[in-house]
């Protein structure tokens, strides 16, 4: 791996700017089977809450143009199980582990995020507020700066690991938000999480989904992606992993110039398993096309021209 | 595990179902009911059955649901597709004995995993009979390919072809020590009430990833836990799924 | 026209469910060389400002995905000229006219709102509080219910007409949004407007679009237009216009289960100029193979089931 | 105006550019300097000028720029191509008298539509002169095409073929009274300033209906108006556009 591609991230010293988006990869193990998981820059888990969850009944996906709905509904082993059974297994590679915690209340958060702090394997927690598929918790607190912020604060002073807050793009302002988590102590963001969405299958009139509304993900959330990431690169001071659409190295390097600081890939791994590895494969060969000597010499550049023009 | 197909040829089969035989890139033995996930529509993959393999030739017979079967249809020989396979657990005919009494129960689009099941059956010996059901009489396809392997019958809906019915009318479940299966959910379910002693049904579920990492497919089990379709399946004893 | 696509809205008496949306179909004489505009259900004509706007530098429209990102900012001859130049050609034709309301100032709405439902040949307005591509008012008044319902109730006291609000997707609460314009009168809703994206250039490393930003349409956008028009419509007693990312007769379905009355049909018309003609004409073979009778028997029917079953 | 297009061959003409012959299904005559917007890509049409029409033959010349004329050089003979076209307002020939000096200058994937233009004006009786500008030798294509038509001088940028430079390099304006021009911005920028009586300007813009309807592709006149490249163009008279 070349030192073009390293990025230093609060509690992350990322070999590549490259990881799974949380979901999108489970906990590594049928990547392994195609790929040496050690390539990667990061690995972002399965959202993890206190107790084993089933989450939603199915169908669970639906496609639209180029867009997936998925509504899982956190399905995971919980915290204990992650930590135990999962958890092994990901130590066995040379990458950094992102744990993603979730939960239906604060004081699940604050339990998730203090045992998921605790492993020693895991490098950073990834504060899930966004998720769109549980009916309680979730979405709530990320919606509205203030409950964001206080959960922010919450799993701040449990948690001895950075945490970067994951940001819902169903807001009429997200810039508000990521303000207010970096206010409350967020050492980084990730965005997007998923757009709230609903198909309705003709044949029946009733929403394809079980759970009625899902996530869309995929391409056609990523020009707002990119438009969110710009946005906040330039309000706030912690770095952004940003993700949303992501698919090609060019996807990679839009996301770099707009103001992130390293790209996860969700959808992507569905159509292509072996998306992550190609892509940091591509990027040296992309970037010298371009005349980028170091991955981070853009970022922020869609916007930092603009100012000096200004 | 990625792999690119060729188109080889395609025809209609019947009313809305067509035929792809393609060339592997890996040739390679197939365990039947296992299936390929293909890169077609405008993004995730679409999970078809392996109806038949031949060293380096895979046939897959499929009905035109939407976009991503409708653009399936319109390959053309040596146009090629991304294809992820073979995916999955299939039949488990290597536990089934030539003493067995098997019967194999096709309804519609889930026909095509059992006709290469049949054939693999027959090759190991084992006498197998087939039942087949359709809505109507043009909805039929491979009924000779099937006759040419063992005993078949095919019902319809609308008793158009063959016996009327479901086909649950054409079976008799005390004469069997062992049941294959595939179709819509509620054939599924009602065979799982069937008194044969091992009943294996082979389920369909809407996927993301199609390799066990999404949690998309998920199908709940009686004890309250649950298995993935496509990593854990698509074939489950009948005891083992909560249709 | 059979009547099983009749429908009749405050001001509007369709004889069917569709009509091009605003902006994508100018005043309508492009596509008049193509066939009779007679056969839409109506045309929503391109937003009118007060004044003659040239809107913003060129390139105006990007791709991305199943998505198309636009920045015209606005363009048009102003409400003197759309009344003088182009009202007297679109009368012509046996067909309801939306007038598209734009404005920086609530004054200057309120002159195009009064100007235009003045009109004899205008039998609606539809109040654009949405667009995302002008610097200055639009979008302001679309994201913050109570300066949504201020303007409502300003335009709703000139207008002589039926006033449609059209909403903007880019908020927290959609739901909040057209509960407030309803409250402040608003006759119907019209949603959605497109939710606000960026494309960089990786070669240049700056936006696609002159305006950095620009507004998503098109398939990209359908499930979240149907997961909002599902939401608001159970929150509100005033019809809905439908509309994002319409290509095909089963979105149209789509939308109408998910509760709009009808249906309106944007960026499909640049990737064929003949849909709307197209769609009209598919909808009843549609309806039979489905087992529609009249196109309203499917109204909201993907949540009312969902009522009956609770 | 919509048609469908069947793909009669397709070439490589140099590198990265790909020629098109393609069978019409309203065969007409077309004057020269229109584009024709082809259903590729994920969404939106692409815009690509008529480089020449033989009855029912429309041929296109294009460079792959994106994934739009990816998929363009990836049709196979009898492929099929939504098309909506022909469209907008070409160079004005009916105008041109066989005494005026013409001159056609063509910058890279500007070249196309002047072949056509000079095919025609040369079947009128007109002497026209080409100044074909590349970037490379490798990049220089339908070089002999226009040679058997008329005077023709290629430039390359980096000199490895023809003159070196820019078209402007081999440009004497003062022996021409029409130019008729087609390329990058930056060239039709010199371009417009040129001492030559008659100039028209073939531009590029990016484009949604491709008909006028929807101002993604307009263009500023002098006079602080503005005029749409679709539908009032792409050809414009080089004092009525602001570049
Ligand atoms: C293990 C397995 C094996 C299968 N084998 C066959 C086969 O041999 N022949 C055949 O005709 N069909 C088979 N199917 C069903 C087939 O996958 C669907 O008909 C197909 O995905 C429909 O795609 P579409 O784009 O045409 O339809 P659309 O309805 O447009 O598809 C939209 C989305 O829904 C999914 N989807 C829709 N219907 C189904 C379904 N029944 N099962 C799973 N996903 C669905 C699609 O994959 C896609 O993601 C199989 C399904 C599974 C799970
Ligand atoms: C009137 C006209 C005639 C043209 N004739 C030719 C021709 O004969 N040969 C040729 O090679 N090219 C021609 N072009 C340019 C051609 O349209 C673009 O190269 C093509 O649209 C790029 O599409 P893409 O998907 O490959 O690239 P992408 O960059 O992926 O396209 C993304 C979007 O940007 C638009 N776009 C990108 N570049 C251009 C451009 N230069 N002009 C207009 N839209 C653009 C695309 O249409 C699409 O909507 C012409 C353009 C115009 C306006
Ligand atoms: C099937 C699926 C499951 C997901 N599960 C989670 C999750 O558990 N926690 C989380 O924070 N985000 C989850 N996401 C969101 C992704 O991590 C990512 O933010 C989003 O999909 C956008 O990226 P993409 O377009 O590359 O997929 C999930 C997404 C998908 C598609
Ligand atoms: C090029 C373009 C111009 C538009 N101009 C307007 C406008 O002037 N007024 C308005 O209210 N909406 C405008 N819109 C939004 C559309 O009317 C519509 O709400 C949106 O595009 C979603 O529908 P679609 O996905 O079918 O395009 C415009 C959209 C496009 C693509
Ligand atoms: S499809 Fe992803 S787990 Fe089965
Ligand atoms: S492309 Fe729509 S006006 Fe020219």
């Amino acid at each position: 791996m070349t030192e073009r591609l390293r990025v230093e991230l609060p509690g992350l010293s990322l070999k590549n700017p490259i990881m799974p988006a949380s979901g999108c990869f489970g906990f590594g193990e049928e990547y392994a089977k195609l790929y040496d998981l050690s390539e990667l820059g990061a690995i972002m888990i399965k959202a993890a809450t206190g107790e084993e969850r089933y989450g939603n009944p199915t169908p669970r996906v639906a496609e639209s143009g180029m867009g997936m709905l998925n509504a899982i509904g956190l399905q995971n082993p919980g915290v204990d199980g992650i930590l135990t059974n999962k958890m092994p297994f990901l130590e066995t590679f040379d990458t950094a582990i992102i744990a993603n915690v979730a939960g239906s209340t604060p004081e699940e958060y604050e339990l998730v995020a203090e045992k998921m702090s605790q492993h020693p394997g895991i490098h950073a927690l990834e504060l899930n507020i966004s998720c769109p598929n549980v009916k309680s918790g979730g979405i709530q607190f990320g919606t509205d700066p203030s409950l964001a912020a206080e959960l922010t604060r919450r799993v701040k002073r449990v948690s001895t690991k950075p945490v970067y807050v994951k940001l819902s793009p169903n807001v009429t302002s997200i810039v508000e938000m990521a303000r207010a988590v970096e206010a409350a102590g967020a050492d980084g963001l990730t965005m997007i999480n998923t757009l709230v969405g609903m198909r309705i299958d003709v044949r029946t009139g009733q929403p394809i989904l079980a759970n009625r509304i899902g996530g869309l993900s995929g391409p056609s959330i990523k020009p707002v992606a990119i438009r969110m990431i710009h946005d906040v690169a330039q309000a706030v001071s912690i770095p952004i992993i940003g993700m949303g659409g992501v698919m090609e190295v060019d996807d990679v390097l839009e996301m770099i110039y707009a103001g992130a600081s390293a790209v996860a890939v969700g959808t992507a791994n569905f159509v292509n398993p072996y998306i992550c590895q190609e892509l940091i494969q591509q990027l040296p060969e992309r970037m010298d096309e371009l005349g980028i000597d170091h991955i981070l010499d853009i970022r922020g550049k869609a916007y930092e021209s603009t100012l000096h023009r200004a | 595990m990625k792999q690119l197909l060729t188109v080889v040829s395609r025809r209609t089969v019947a009313q809305g179902a067509t035929e792809l035989v393609c060339r592997l890139e890996q040739p390679q033995d197939i365990a039947p009911g296992r299936f390929m996930h293909l890169r077609v529509g405008p993004l995730l993959r679409r999970p078809i059955s392996i109806a038949r393999v031949d060293r380096d030739l895979i046939t897959f017979l499929f009905k035109e649901i939407g976009q991503g079967t409708a653009e399936l249809a319109s390959l053309r020989p040596d146009d090629t597709i991304d294809a992820l396979g073979p995916l999955g657990n299939g039949f488990p005919i290597a536990a089934i004995h030539p003493t067995q009494r098997v019967v194999l129960v096709g309804g519609g689009i889930g026909v095509p995993p059992l006709y290469e099941t049949m054939r693999q059956l027959v090759a190991r010996g084992v006498t197998c009979e087939a039942i087949l059901g359709f809505d109507t009489a043009t909805s039929v396809f491979y009924e000779a390919e099937f006759q040419a392997l063992g005993k078949t019958t095919v019902t319809t809906v609308d008793g158009t072809h063959g016996t009327k019915g479901f086909v649950t009318a054409a079976l008799r479940p005390e004469s069997y020590d062992v049941l294959l299966a595939c179709g819509p959910e509620p054939m599924l379910k009602s065979l799982q009430q069937q008194p044969i002693e091992h009943k294996y049904l082979s389920i369909e579920n809407r996927m993301g990833c199609g390799i066990g990492a999404c949690f998309a497919c998920v199908c709940q089990t009686p004890t309250g836990g649950y298995v993935k379709t496509c990593s854990d399946g698509p074939v489950f004893r009948a005891e083992e799924v909560v249709l």
